[in-house]
């Protein structure tokens, strides 16, 4: 029993989260029912699986700026492939992708912007920071290029079921953040290189010097950050049977702040995963509550911005008195 | 062919409120390409929504010696001194699809009316409700002016009918994701609704999908303004109810010609030159296309 | 292997140079390690001993000069290799990761997996709990290392380094941060491994404890190789000699006098643990300093005495009791406040407590004063210069400069600094937790002569050491303190080793 | 000779800068102009304003991403102050507003919020990314609730001056930017609180037990920045003669990314307000000079990030060598 409450008190937002949803509950009776449980679960799937690649990326010590417009791009090739394929002129070729080869070269995109963060600020010295920023821009950039700036729609039923499908009775978006969700907790709770990342974030001379590569893990975290953000970006476009040229924008904020009030430390080494979905749910329900109650747009930010501020106040509180 | 200053041609400088939605991009490039077509080369700037970029862009303008502007404010009053920076440094603006609060610092101004074609959206609307319903609005972005043009032209009708009660209104910024999630949540707390007026295209794709995706597809119709490809083809799939259908590539091009004359010696420009919106509906789509008009 | 089984050379660094950008760290050194011995080197700050281990455990690649290992020459490309080829290191510097627990520090690097491709916890937890066992250290293999002590935490360090089974255990001075009956523990250890025909590098400060361990014997002055010979038969002050390259005779004569004025009075101060009233890490603590005296405090590992001077400073406000500086009650909540009471205080932990290692010297000394280098409201660069060049010249700061970076300064220096910072606010008492940590002989003595003369000047100094000698030497009063209390008091003159000993031991 | 040389040497960024004007006025005939050299200062000068007050910030280890809404709603205080003044129905009062008075309300509600963002900071031990990320909702929200949405424009010539004016031959922006810049670089460098800012971020803890009131120093810088960002509202509502509800959206990326191009590390202690101006100078001039050399708006998003990382690599690169 005390050792659940431990468990339990390590995830300090949960107090935050269930306050929340209990005076939510008392003001709106249409908050705590079934269906919307799966709203809110669907609608903040794509920031959770986003804020587990950002939860590794800050364990480390980084931060990832360039989410956003990974996702957009990703959204858009995939998009751009399913429906138009490729033509190569020169050689007179045309291929075309199914939705699985589009939603893989989709994630190779993704995986490789990443994997270009992390040579950047690992070979080059570029602090994490400057170089996700430059990637923001880059990659928006290129998404205009690869779209002409106009939303790519019409994807099909098959594409469009991973965004909006059930299965057993689950959205498919909460399946597919269920299990990204399962895979990086377990990373980085079972596994080397799940240790290796926080010990990075704890004290990356003491890791080196107990021969670990920390270059390598690095690398490894930025190109999961762009992988999964790609996978947002896949889920996101077929959520919307549409790639916008404008998805994600601001999302690597929200994600950021998902991560925190997750309880993880931007100094590195210190945080978990479930943390992370405890903080976008915490952000999800706010947002579902707050248009729950139909609050007026100009307030609802006031609101958001003094709940979340509150959320981690008392959060950080009982953190406290626990020790 | 275009008047050339020795032997390269005239620079246009073409400055869109906003690239981030594929309407202002239409607007752009029609432009683009019809300055281009009359000799010039033509060059696009991107605002993104920021008054001060916006301002920016024609202090680099000016320095850059253009020819002349073609513009898309990003807001009525915001970019008056802007237009009159270009004016005194000789340059001659031309205001497209959004006006600004001024009648002399831009040569011509070739508007869409957002506030009338939200009025005839919004009679539309009342007519197919039967004056009687329960709605929900979705906003763009709150500082938006054009959110507020569209706005008070729909409730400047609608309003006058008691029976027609917005149970909630909600911003979803001109996006189609944050549409779609607005809409999944107010469905919780209002399943029985009968209409969404939404303040753009993009929106009412979204605030579709999560509707139809509730199973309501039948129950709710959806209105949207702007007149773009998804939505034309949905109306035309019956699944969306009506849009504002303003014409970007005509007021472009026009707007282009316009600087072309100018620049040859033209003088005499109406100040305004008002675009009507026209009403889409499943009854008259046979006439629209995309951005415009059937071909 | 058996004692009288020869020792072979399994080691052996040829002509070993390595340049830092202005500084020649090493410049052609000769090292030759035999297994089954214990090889102490000795030099003072900065005489290039951490930059020669970590030559040969693989953390710096460019050198010059060559390694043997077995007679094969290596080169490792990274601290991980060297550890494959047998050689382990405990490093000056604590290299823990205060988030993750003991067992998880131990075997970073070199988890133990199960068939699945996980962790094995169980494993590691079970082989955790054997090497703590050997070290006598009884905490749970699950503990996080930020809630250990610094002792504990060197302790770690050096399971960390046991648990490889290496054939060469590098040990840059792990006794720096832990209790004499930890070092006795280790030095059992030692021995048990050394007979086990393991070869043990060992680096220390503390001269008495080459003749507890040592075999052979290194030099290193200014990075050259000054002497290698056996250990046996050279005196404290051959070894001292060789390494400062001249006679530094006497080192330490204590020559203030002790007023009767009480400058500094703590009264009944007792320091509750956080959320216990039952529990305390101080208990109705009295003491008093006269002007111009020392007073050391005595303690094992764990018995408040950082706390204890914490408290006086301030950094406590939840303390109960009250304190006298100078006969008159004052109220101490912050370190501001004592500050303006006229209390200096050098931590234990200088680098990350006491100095801002991103400035300059300067900027450094000047920090706890500035009203002094004010000119105008503003700071004034020459005042600044001045005091910093007054210290960095009355404390014998060795240096390129005032505006030298701390960060680059030998650990004595370093120490000096914080002490500079402290004197140039003129205290009227100064507490001092183990000033002479981690610094050579001759910085050592340095730092007594300047605890000598400060007394001698009319401070009040409270000294808390871990050795012995060092307390017996230069305090005229010494305070035993044990698990939070005060367990005896002894004038200089009645103090030994076997008394306070006693009195400290819970 | 040398001492200068090492003195530049520390504004690193100053090779990328100088590589940068070099080839962009090798490409247009247009850029190294009197006139477009004002016009890039005028630019930048908000920019600056507000990066200045996010060094300080920085320096403490700290960040401040409430500077953009700040500025928002201190440009919409002063705009509506100036144009309605305030009326106290209750008490039937109607308060009227001159330009200073006005300007100087605004600057006081850009100070007080900054001051919330150091309280929330300080005593409540809210983490600075979350405390000022609520901030940025609140501030936004609160603009919007003022302004009901729409500009406040018709501000007045007086006003419009500080914005557009010129003195002396130099636009009023760039005085007020300058004289910023030189009392924060004496500040920083000269005056005590300089350096306590630089000492808490160098080192926190050995800074409390060197006496310094850790909590009111953070207090003081994010009332600074606070302040700084209204400023640079004010300046932006001047310059437009108008207040725009979605002004300085993203400013807080622009402005770190000034900072940290400039050579301040996020993890603090370690920087300069000067070498901040010159991170502002080259993404001015990154702007302008894509601008006038007409590259397409997508292409430049792709161009400007990869620019900005090789700004900061040939910068890392000649900062190791001079070491
Ligand atoms: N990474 C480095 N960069 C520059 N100089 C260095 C570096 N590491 C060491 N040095 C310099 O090399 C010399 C030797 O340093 P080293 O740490 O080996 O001395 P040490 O004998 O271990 O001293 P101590 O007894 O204080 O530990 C010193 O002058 C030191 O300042
Ligand atoms: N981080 C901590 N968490 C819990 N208890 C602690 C912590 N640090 C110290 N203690 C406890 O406080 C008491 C005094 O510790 P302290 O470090 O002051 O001892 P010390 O005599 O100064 O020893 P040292 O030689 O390590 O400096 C001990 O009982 C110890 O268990
Ligand atoms: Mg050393
Ligand atoms: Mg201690």
């Amino acid at each position: 029993m005390t050792k659940i409450t431990a468990n339990l008190a390590k995830y300090q937002s949960l107090l935050a989260l269930a306050t929340m949803i209990l005076v939510l509950s008392l003001l709106s009776d249409k908050f705590l029912t079934v269906n919307n449980g799966w709203n809110v679960m669907r609608q903040i799937s794509v920031n959770v699986i986003i804020s587990a690649g950002m939860t590794l990326v800050i364990l480390t010590g980084g931060i990832d700026l360039s989410v956003g417009s990974i996702l957009a791009l990703a959204g858009a090739v995939a998009a751009g492939l399913l429906k138009n394929g490729v033509a190569l002129e020169s050689v007179d070729l045309f291929i075309g992708f199914t939705v699985l080869g589009a939603v893989l070269a989709a994630a190779l995109v993704g995986a490789a912007l990443g994997f270009f963060n992390g040579i950047v600020i690992t070979r080059f010295k570029v602090p994490p920071f400057v170089a996700t920023l430059a990637m923001l821009t880059m990659a928006r950039g290129l998404t205009m290029l690869w779209s002409g700036g106009f939303p790519i729609t019409g994807l099909g039923k098959t594409f469009a079921f991973w965004g909006t499908g059930w299965l057993f009775g689950i959205p498919m978006p909460v399946w597919i953040s269920v299990s990204v969700v399962s895979i990086l907790t377990i990373l980085s709770r079972k596994t080397k290189i799940g240790r290796y990342i926080y010990a990075i974030g704890g004290n990356e001379r003491a890791s080196q010097l107990s021969g670990l590569n920390v270059q390598k893990i690095k690398i490894f975290v930025y190109t999961c950050a762009g992988l999964l953000a790609a996978i947002g970006g896949i889920l996101v476009t077929a959520r919307l049977d549409s790639a916008q040229p404008n998805a994600g924008m601001g999302y690597e904020l929200d994600s950021i702040a998902a991560v925190v009030i997750g309880g993880t430390s931007l100094a590195g080494g210190r945080g978990s995963i479930p943390g992370t979905v405890l903080g976008a749910l915490i952000i999800g329900v706010l947002n579902n509550g707050l248009v729950l109650l139909n609050v007026s747009p100009f307030w609802q930010q006031v609101i958001k911005g003094l709940v979340i501020l509150l959320a981690v106040i008392i959060d950080r509180a009982s953190a406290k008195n626990k020790r | 062919s275009g008047p050339k200053t020795d032997d390269t041609p005239a620079h246009i400088a073409i400055v869109i409120s906003t690239l981030n939605n594929p309407w202002f991009v239409v607007l752009g490039e029609s432009a683009k390409q019809r300055a281009e077509e009359l000799g010039y080369e033509a060059a696009i700037f991107d605002s993104q929504n920021d008054n001060a970029k916006e301002a920016d862009h024609f202090e680099n303008i000016i320095a850059a010696g253009y020819k002349a502007i073609l513009f898309n404010p990003t807001d009525a009053d915001g970019s008056i001194s802007n237009v009159e920076k270009a004016k005194k440094a000789g340059i001659p603006t031309f205001c497209m699809d959004r006006e600004i609060n001024s009648n002399t610092a831009a040569v011509t101004q070739i508007l869409s009316d957002n506030y009338t074609g939200c009025v005839a959206l919004g009679e539309y609307f009342v007519k197919k409700l039967n004056k009687k319903g329960r709605y929900v609005e979705l906003l763009g972005l709150v500082g938006d002016n054009n959110t507020w043009n569209r706005s008070r032209g729909f409730h400047s009708v609608v309003d006058n009918y008691p029976d027609l009660k917005m149970v909630a209104q909600q911003s979803a910024d001109f996006d189609r994701n944050k549409a779609m999630e607005v809409m999944e949540s107010i469905l919780q707390a209002h399943p029985d609704i009968d209409a969404v007026f939404c303040g753009n295209d993009a929106m009412a794709m979204g605030a579709y999908q999560a509707i139809a995706a509730a199973g309501k597809a039948q129950h709710v119709m959806v209105f949207g303004f702007d007149g773009a490809r998804d939505v034309i083809d949905s109306i035309r799939d019956g699944k969306i109810v009506a849009t504002g259908m303003q014409f970007p590539k005509i007021m472009a091009r026009k707007t282009a010609e316009f600087a072309d004359e100018y620049i040859r010696g033209r003088r005499d420009f109406e100040q305004k030159i008002p675009i009507a919106v026209e009403l889409v509906t499943r009854e008259n789509i046979k006439k629209y296309a995309a951005y415009g008009k059937a071909e | 292997m058996t004692n009288n089984e020869e020792k072979k050379i399994i080691l052996s660094a040829k002509k070993i140079s390595k340049r830092f950008p202005g500084v020649t760290a090493l410049e052609d050194v000769d090292l030759d390690i035999k297994s089954g011995q214990v090889h102490a080197i000795v030099g003072e700050n900065g005489a290039g001993k951490s930059t020669l281990m970590k030559i040969l455990s693989g953390v710096y690649q460019h050198y010059d000069g060559q390694i043997f290992l077995d007679g094969q020459k290596i080169a490792f490309k990274n601290p991980a290799e060297a550890r494959q080829a047998g050689i382990a290191i405990i490093h000056q510097e604590l290299n823990l990761l205060p988030h993750m627990s003991v067992a998880e520090n131990i075997f970073l690097g070199r988890e133990p997996i199960n068939r699945f491709g996980f962790i094995d916890y169980n494993k590691m937890h079970t082989k955790t709990r054997t090497v703590l066992g050997y070290l006598k250290l009884d905490i749970p293999a699950t503990t996080l290392v930020s809630s250990l002590r610094v002792g504990q935490q060197q302790i770690v360090e050096i399971a960390k380094a046991l648990s490889l089974d290496a054939r060469i255990i590098i040990m840059d001075e792990p006794t720096s941060a832990i209790s004499e009956q930890e070092v006795a523990i280790l030095f059992a250890l030692i021995k048990d491994l050394v007979s086990k025909g393991v070869a043990i590098i060992y680096i220390t400060h503390k001269l008495d404890e080459l003749y507890k361990v040592g075999e052979h014997l290194t030099v290193l002055r200014d990075g050259k190789r000054v002497d290698s010979c056996l250990l046996a038969g050279l005196s404290r002050d051959d070894i001292v000699k060789k390494m400062v390259g001249r006679d530094i005779g006497n080192y330490f004569v204590k020559n203030h006098q002790t007023s009767q004025d009480v400058v500094l009075h703590v009264v009944e101060m007792s320091l509750p643990q956080s959320g216990q009233s039952t529990r305390f890490f101080l208990r109705d603590i009295n003491l008093h300093v006269n002007k111009g005296e020392v007073l050391g405090i005595f303690g094992l590992m764990g018995a408040g005495r950082t706390e204890l001077l914490e408290t006086i400073f301030g950094l406590h406000p939840e303390a109960t009791g009250h304190i006298k500086i100078a006969g008159h009650q004052v109220s101490i909540t912050s370190p501001e406040h004592a500050i303006a009471a006229g209390i200096g205080y050098v931590p234990e932990d200088r680098k990350r407590e006491g100095l801002i290692l991103s400035m300059s010297i300067a900027h450094c000394v000047s920090l706890a004063c500035i009203a002094q280098i004010l000119q105008y409201g503003f700071l004034s660069t020459a005042r600044e210069n001045r005091l910093a060049a007054k210290y960095i010249d009355k404390l014998n700061i060795k240096t390129s400069g005032i505006a030298q970076n701390v960060e680059t300064l030998s650990g004595g220096n370093q120490q000096k600094v914080v002490l500079a910072k402290w004197l140039a606010t003129h205290p009227k008492v100064l507490l001092l937790d183990e000033p002479t940590r981690g610094i050579d002989i001759n910085a050592k003595n340095e730092v007594y002569q300047i605890i000598n003369q400060l007394a001698q000047s009319g401070l009040g100094i409270i000294l808390v050491s871990s050795e012995l000698p060092e307390i017996l030497a230069i305090a005229d009063r010494i305070l035993v303190l044990s698990r939070g209390r005060i367990t005896a008091e002894y004038a200089q003159q009645e103090a030994s080793e076997e008394k306070i000993l006693k009195a400290a031991i819970p």
